[in-house]
């Protein structure tokens, strides 16, 4: 090892490579493919579900004779039935694609940003920064999510914004933790210590040298917390405490559940339930993925 | 949401858009266009039956050229931030109770829409309808109070400060196999009730107690504390009189009561009553209440006790209650509340008698149908028929399960672990319930509980006589009770009074139809006029 | 905390039997014909080891000697039925005329340990920390004999004691071991059957030079009690030479040359050998001049692509066309083999080796 | 030893008092009124003003945040506003009620998750039990728990009859400590007592394959498995030593998981301390609300001691220091 380094390892890597090469390495995992084709159709109901659907979510259904077309189960107009409130299941079912994924990736971006952040700080720098946020992230961690989840939205009041500013303020803790350990090990590393031995300035090597070798665990901890985050959503709205004015799989649920109808209106129950879990699963078939690329031992040989 | 109700706002008034085009009026002959209103209801932890309503009258009156946010608002901050803390922005969509002490008109003419009542909440103040209102509540001879009453609805009437949407339908849901005579307590809601249906029953098998499906916990069994279970409490502690379905206010532990001046009722107890423990009831117990509610003023109790003054004994059956002012709603509304405490368990109580632990004492004493069994917390209560009641149920007892959701509730009524069920479970549940099953029954009970729809009468365009009736006209109440409560709601009669309280409303009011192009006409008189995207805007100063 | 003291008349018994039982093993006799071990990665098919044959006669060492990298501990896990699962096997081991390749887990089971046992390269990491020592050894015991614990645990005492470490330190765990210590308690380990067969897997590489020598006298001093038969692995000529009857001299998977140690030390027939013979500090003969170091430049080369001719070519000072297109067949002199288109120069070419500039004037990667 | 102890309590307790204060003022801070259904019925000015007061809900903050941390540190967490009486009281049935779906639930999901764990990650790498065994087990970690109980009770209850869709026993079954040994009792506490072990296996199941798959290749199970000793010997090895992570993840998991067995306890009407949780903050009864916190963060303090202690025991390397 004392051999000197070649500008390159100086040079370090840029993040978007880097991410690149992630990905191709993820898509040689046949579940996380399974994953990421499950996500890749979510993604595409979620940008075009609400012109599909065939009626306004909240619009009252009727029948011929001008009552309430409750609970009725599929057919012809209603491939999916209609919900206790006479609404069309179908309608508010392709809606809560989008609710599911807004929250999931905005929750997940800012879990992602600020875990990074705190975490690359505290690992990079160490010391008194690294105190601080350390002993920060311990009292975090001795919070019950799901409970306090309950009280701050309670507080804030249920909407979608403090949803997800409570599902963040949940979540950080835990990856800027993971984060942070897996920066400590990079700045051993000793292209590091040539990089910094040849005058490259903090900002160069946590951009060049520091995230680039990250990456998969930032990509890890964003993906975990898109499916953290889409589940806190659901028990929440399961809970009664989602926001009213937006239709979501767990407030589907909720309705169901309030009004008595969770185990005979399969048509209302099935749906959201379903697209619940192959959303949650297929993230975390993507996260094990990452997994396994983050920690060399599990790989195959 | 908000958006959304923009956009098809903004469809909707496309087409009349192009009939304003023609129109006469031009935009240089309007004000300002009406600003968004805020619609304030109560948020789905109450039901999404508010927020279904609210959007469904939103829609109609979004036809006049208006737009709307609408904001869910937690019951408790409804309550204390809007309801009493008077801080409606502009427009409110939320309903009040089938409380038993509202089938008096009181609560609906005064404490809803008098100058400084602390329910005022649309901060309407009229000094000639806050003088009838306050002087009906004096008259202790009904048919006095009955026509001052009637005026008073009148004059709220015109004006139209706020008016009711709809009227609530409670249900009950019961098991016909097993039991008989299950009555409607209406309009109350039958949570509240005690003669009906709960001591009506009657069995038809060897399981002889009932079992009532319900949602949640009894918080205690100290009469002076509990605020939530009211009607449970009364059924161990009794009460001096009872409201029945038609309307009257029958004896119970009283036989009679008369006022002997404004100020004075004087009560004769019922003989041969017998506490839980086997000692007499006598006027000393009653007084003996009376005086130590007056001294104590639990909070639990204030809204019931406020007027009392205090009691004294006549001799062993009659007592005198004093009152503070002359008050024609005690009878209804306090001697239906009021319970009696047993003396000897309680006189040489050194604590705070309202904070006491009466089930951890032993003390869980009255001289109601049913005698305390157990409670386990958030489980269920069981109380045992007390079998020397003149009125004593025909079964051995009854249970109260804290099942907390109705998913559970309606488990437990197919299952027959239930034998009734009376609230949590929509209405229209129980209904399909009853339908889809030969072991169940199903009973609706119109109440009194009304969702109005409050405006913000210190604000523009909410101080506009004129723009106030023409909201009213275009008011759905007919969507609001099918699409919003699923026709467990009936739209609601003319007048702040609701028709259910039977003689107290004032069935000669004006019917007001709901009709979007008469509201349209009663704003364009008043010179409201549209703009080229169909947007109301007030009239050219 | 000495049990060997107060051990009952009843465990010193059982524990004599046991003794007896063990030590009426003979020694094994091993042929290995033809071993090939090849991988299928995702960038091709590979062999680690080529067409390797050896024998080791009951009773004596064979030395395994090359760089690393060259197939030497391919081969002992192929032997101890290591290898993973999907790894390519072919020829044949015969240990005492039973062929051990290719059995599964269930089938070894008799035969690992009571017969074949293994001393590991890193002692450091092969024995499991969360056990204590002496719980290890006896598993190994019970596992193939009907003993009690009680047994068991004296017989590891015996081993220790056979290893110089002191019994009471069988109740301690791995990570409170010294290297020397974790290295001795491992031979203890592999002692504990007395099977006919030892694999030493370069059991002194992760020590320091002066633990090594007493490592290696250790086991030579044992293996003259126990008279069992050992393949040593080493990358030390000089080991081998203290140690082994014969030796066998790998290059890249392939057998470079072997033979009585004796022979191949003395005059080897491979250029490999040669340069593996300068590249270690040698104790000086009487009459010669001290002889220098010399590394032989270059790596083993790639074996997913290997050369087409003779493996060491590349490396190789004397190299010739020939070497690089045509792959040289075994040569047999005497008792000796080697594979090398040239044994007959190797006495030429042995001189040129042994002068520096030989190596150093080549042109590496040609 | 006992010094490492001691100083990990002091943090501990730093750290409840950190949070017992951030979940105090978050009460506080709530614009809701706890007087609220009071207020609805009626309730005075005065009486309201006697409440606040009764409830220890007047005077400023500090005032209010000094008496609550000196009730505490006694041992009083006040008296429930709902309930009108001492939360201990109220909460202590229920977290026993609570503990006998949490603690089984735990212990078996944990066991049949390692179990199946070491099975996955023993089998050979890419075949038909791996490759089914993790993906299974990912779809599984991705039902959330309400969906769990939802399709129990579909199936087992509504559906099939054969066991009770809610509650905790019949109405009128056995009181007392007597009726937890009874059949009616266990016939309740089956179904969600399956929902809490598939909430919690699937974790459990993939870190210890993850871990066995880590240390299967490793020297020492060579030479376990040089030794000739059967092959599910070797597997344990592999087991016990991955283990060791597991037990890091597991502590902390097993507070947050009855945490979230808040959810489980609703779909089933089961009376623990989770339903009351969020009753009590629907309610606005902030002295209940907050001891349950208040018990969940100790427990989750307590459980990450514990896994220290735990770890020192199963891995002879930890020394404390």
């Amino acid at each position: 090892m004392t051999q000197v380094p070649d500008q390159g390892a100086i040079r370090g890597r840029s993040l978007f490579s880097s991410a690149r090469d992630s990905f191709r390495l993820l898509m040689e995992d046949n579940f996380a493919v399974v994953g990421v084709a499950i996500l890749a159709i979510f993604v595409l109901l979620a940008i075009i579900g609400p012109w599909l659907a065939p009626y306004e979510p909240f619009k009252a259904m009727m029948t011929e004779t001008g009552r309430l077309n409750r609970l009725s189960p599929p057919n012809a107009t209603h491939l999916l039935g209609t919900t206790a409130f006479g609404n069309d299941v179908l309608s508010q079912f392709l809606h809560g694609f989008r609710v599911a994924l807004i929250v999931g990736l905005v929750a997940a971006l800012a879990v992602g940003f600020i875990s990074t952040v705190f975490g690359v700080l505290s690992g990079y720098f160490g010391g008194y920064v690294d105190d601080v946020l350390m002993r920060l992230t311990d009292i975090a961690l001795s919070i019950p999510t799901l409970p306090f989840a309950i009280v701050a939205v309670a507080l804030l009041g249920p909407s979608i914004e403090n949803i997800i500013l409570v599902i963040t303020i949940l979540f950080w803790r835990n990856g800027a933790r993971i984060i942070r350990s897996a920066v400590l090990t990079e700045r051993e590393r000793i292209y590091v210590k040539w990089a910094r031995a040849a005058g490259a300035s903090h900002f160069h090597i946590i951009m060049r040298h520091i995230l680039p070798n990250i990456v998969r665990i930032v990509f890890l901890w964003v993906t975990m917390s898109v499916a953290f985050a889409i589940l806190t959503e659901a028990s929440l709205s399961f809970l009664g405490l989602g926001d009213p004015t937006v239709v979501s799989w767990g407030q589907m649920l909720n309705t169901a559940f309030s009004s008595g109808n969770l185990r005979t209106a399969w048509w209302w129950v099935v749906p959201p339930s379903l697209a619940l879990v192959l959303l949650v699963s297929s993230l975390y078939l993507i996260g094990r993925a990452y997994e396994e690329q983050t920690n060399p031992r599990l790989r195959r040989r | 949401m908000t958006t959304k109700i923009r956009r098809l706002a903004a469809t909707l008034s496309l087409s009349t858009g192009i009939a304003a085009l023609c129109a006469p009026a031009m935009a240089q002959d309007l004000g300002e266009p009406v600003p968004q209103l805020q619609i304030a209801y109560y948020a789905a932890d109450m039901g999404p039956m508010y927020e279904q309503s609210a959007r469904v009258l939103s829609e109609e009156w979004a036809k006049l050229g208006l737009s709307f946010q609408m904001q869910p608002v937690q019951f408790s901050s409804f309550i204390s931030n809007i309801m009493v803390g008077g801080g409606l922005e502009d427009m409110a969509v939320f309903t009040v109770g089938a409380d038993p002490d509202r089938v008096d008109p009181t609560y609906w003419l005064h404490d809803l829409g008098a100058c400084g009542a602390r329910r005022n909440g649309a901060k309407w103040c009229d000094e000639a309808y806050t003088e009838m209102v306050k002087k009906q509540r004096e008259l202790v001879k009904q048919d006095e109070r009955l026509q001052l009453v009637h005026e008073a609805q009148k004059y709220f009437h015109d004006v139209a400060p706020w008016w009711p949407a709809t009227n609530t339908v409670y249900g009950i849901l019961w098991n016909s196999d097993k039991w008989d005579n299950v009555t409607s307590p209406a309009p109350v809601a039958a949570h509240e009730g005690l003669v009906d249906p709960w001591l009506s029953a009657k069995p038809k098998t060897d399981d002889r107690i009932l079992d009532w499906a319900h949602y949640e916990d009894v918080t205690t069994y100290n009469p002076m504390a509990e605020e939530g279970a009211v009607g449970w409490v009364r059924f161990i502690f009794d009460t001096f009189a009872k409201n029945n379905s038609k309307g009257e206010t029958v004896p119970w532990a009283a036989a009679a009561w008369e006022f002997t001046d404004p100020q004075t009722v004087k009560v004769t107890l019922r003989e041969g009553m017998k506490f839980h423990d086997g000692e007499a009831v006598t006027a000393d117990d009653a007084v003996f209440t009376i005086n130590t509610v007056v001294e104590l003023q639990p909070p639990a109790m204030s809204s019931r006790i406020a007027n009392l003054a205090g009691a004294e004994k006549v001799d062993d059956l009659t007592f005198n209650v004093k009152l503070k002012a002359p008050d024609a709603s005690f009878i209804t509304t306090v001697l239906t509340y009021l319970f009696i405490l047993p003396e000897h368990h309680w006189a040489n109580y050194d604590g705070d008698k309202v904070a006491r632990d009466v089930v951890a004492d032993g003390a869980v004493i009255g001289s109601g149908p049913f005698k305390f069994k157990s409670w386990r917390v958030n489980e269920t209560h069981e109380l045992e028929t007390f079998a020397e009641h003149f009125h004593a149920a025909e079964y051995d007892g009854v249970r109260r399960l804290a099942l907390g959701q109705a998913d559970a509730i309606r488990s437990a009524m197919l299952s027959g672990t239930g034998d009734i069920a009376s609230m949590v479970l929509p209405v229209a549940a129980m209904s399909d319930l009853a339908a889809q099953n030969d072991h169940l029954d199903f009973l609706e009970i119109p109440s009194h509980g009304s969702m109005l729809v409050w405006l913000n009468n210190q604000k523009a365009p909410f101080t506009d006589p004129a723009f106030r009736k023409a909201l009213r006209v275009a008011t759905a109440k007919q969507r609001a009770a099918i699409e919003g409560w699923l026709g467990f709601a009936v739209p609601a009669g003319e007048g702040p009074v609701p028709v259910q309280l039977g003689m107290w409303h004032n069935s000669e009011l004006p019917e007001v139809p709901f009709d979007v192009d008469a509201a349209r006409k009663i704003l364009e008189d008043a010179g409201y006029g549209w703009d080229g995207q169909g947007r109301l805007h007030f009239p050219k100063k | 905390m000495a049990p060997a003291r107060t051990r009952s008349p009843a465990l010193a018994r059982d524990l004599a039997r046991l003794d007896e039982r063990l030590s009426a093993k003979p020694a094994a006799h091993l042929k290995v014909n033809g071993l090939s071990i090849g991988y299928s990665t995702l960038r091709g098919r590979f062999h680690a080891v080529e067409d390797v044959s050896f024998e080791v006669r009951a009773g004596t060492n064979l030395g395994l000697v090359g760089e690393s990298g060259c197939g030497k501990s391919t081969v002992v896990k192929a032997l101890m039925g290591l290898l993973p699962e999907f790894t390519g096997i072919s020829g044949e081991a015969l240990l005492d005329g039973q062929n051990i390749l290719g059995l599964s887990d269930a089938q070894l089971e008799p035969i690992r340990w009571n017969r074949i046992s293994l001393i590991t390269q890193s002692a450091m990491n092969s024995l499991d920390p969360v056990y204590c020592i002496g719980d290890q050894i006896c598993e190994a015991i019970l596992a193939h004999e009907k003993v009690g614990k009680a047994v068991a645990w004296a017989r590891a005492e015996e081993m220790f004691a056979l290893v110089g470490l002191p019994a009471e330190r069988l109740y301690e765990f791995p990570h409170q071991f010294s290297g020397g210590m974790r290295q001795r308690a491992v031979i203890a380990m592999a002692l504990a059957l007395n099977a006919g067969m030892l694999l030493a897997d370069e059991p002194t590489t992760a020590l320091d030079p002066i633990m090594q020598s007493q490592i290696m006298s250790r086991i030579r001093g044992i293996h003259e009690h126990m008279r069992r038969s050992m393949i040593l692995v080493t990358h030390d000529i000089a080991v081998v030479a203290e140690t082994c009857e014969a030796v066998v001299v790998m290059y890249a998977g392939k057998v470079a040359e072997s033979g009585p140690t004796a022979d191949v030390l003395e005059r080897p027939l491979h250029p490999y050998t040669m340069g593996l013979q300068n590249a270690f500090p040698r104790l000086p003969v009487r009459g010669q001049p001290r002889q220098p170091l010399i590394s032989i430049p270059g790596t083993v080369p790639n074996l997913l692509l290997p050369p087409s001719g003779c493996r060491f070519a590349s490396r190789c000072p004397f190299a010739t066309d020939l070497c690089r297109t045509t792959a040289p067949q075994l040569h047999t002199v005497g008792a000796q083999s080697a594979a090398c288109h040239y044994t007959e120069r190797a006495d030429e070419f042995r001189a040129a080796a042994a002068r520096p500039e030989t190596w150093r004037n080549m042109r590496v990667g040609a | 030893m006992r010094a490492y102890i001691l100083r990990r309590l002091a943090q501990s307790v730093l750290v409840v008092w950190a949070v017992t204060t951030i979940m105090f003022f978050m009460f506080r801070v709530m614009p809701a009124d706890p007087t609220a259904i009071l207020l609805e019925r009626g309730l005075t000015d005065e009486a309201r003003q006697a409440l606040l007061e009764q409830w220890g809900l007047t005077g400023s903050m500090w005032d209010q945040y000094l008496a609550y941390l000196g009730n505490l540190i006694q041992g009083d967490f006040g008296s429930s506003f709902f309930y009108r009486k001492p939360v201990w009281e109220v909460l202590w049935p229920l977290i026993v009620n609570t503990l006998w779906i949490a603690i089984p639930g735990l212990l078996l999901g944990a066991a049949i998750g390692a179990a199946i764990g070491t099975a996955v990650g023993w089998a050979r790498r890419g075949g038909k039990l791996e490759r089914s065994g993790i993906f299974l087990a990912t779809v599984i970690r991705g039902v959330p728990n309400f969906v769990i109980g939802i399709a129990l009770l579909t199936i087992f209850s509504s559906t099939l009859g054969w066991f009770p869709g809610f509650g905790m026993g019949d109405p009128g079954a056995t009181t007392g400590f007597a009726r937890y040994f009874t059949l009616d009792f266990l016939h309740h506490l089956a179904l969600p007592l399956i929902a809490v072990i598939i909430y919690f296996m699937p974790e459990n199941l993939l870190l210890m394959r993850s871990g066995v798959v880590e240390n299967r290749t490793e020297d020492y199970i060579e030479l376990v498995r040089a030794k000739g000793v059967p092959q599910r010997r070797v597997a344990w090895h592999a087991a016990r030593n991955s283990m060791l992570p597991l037990i890091t993840w597991l502590f902390p998991a097993l507070a947050e998981t009855i945490a979230g067995i808040v959810v489980i306890e609703i779909v089933f009407s089961w009376p623990g301390v989770g339903r009351e949780l969020v009753l009590a903050v629907t309610r606005q009864d902030y002295p209940l609300a907050q001891a349950a916190f208040f018990l969940l963060a100790v427990m989750i303090v307590l459980a990450n001691l514990a896994a220290d202690l735990v770890y020192g025991k199963l891995d002879p390397r930890v020394v404390y220091k």
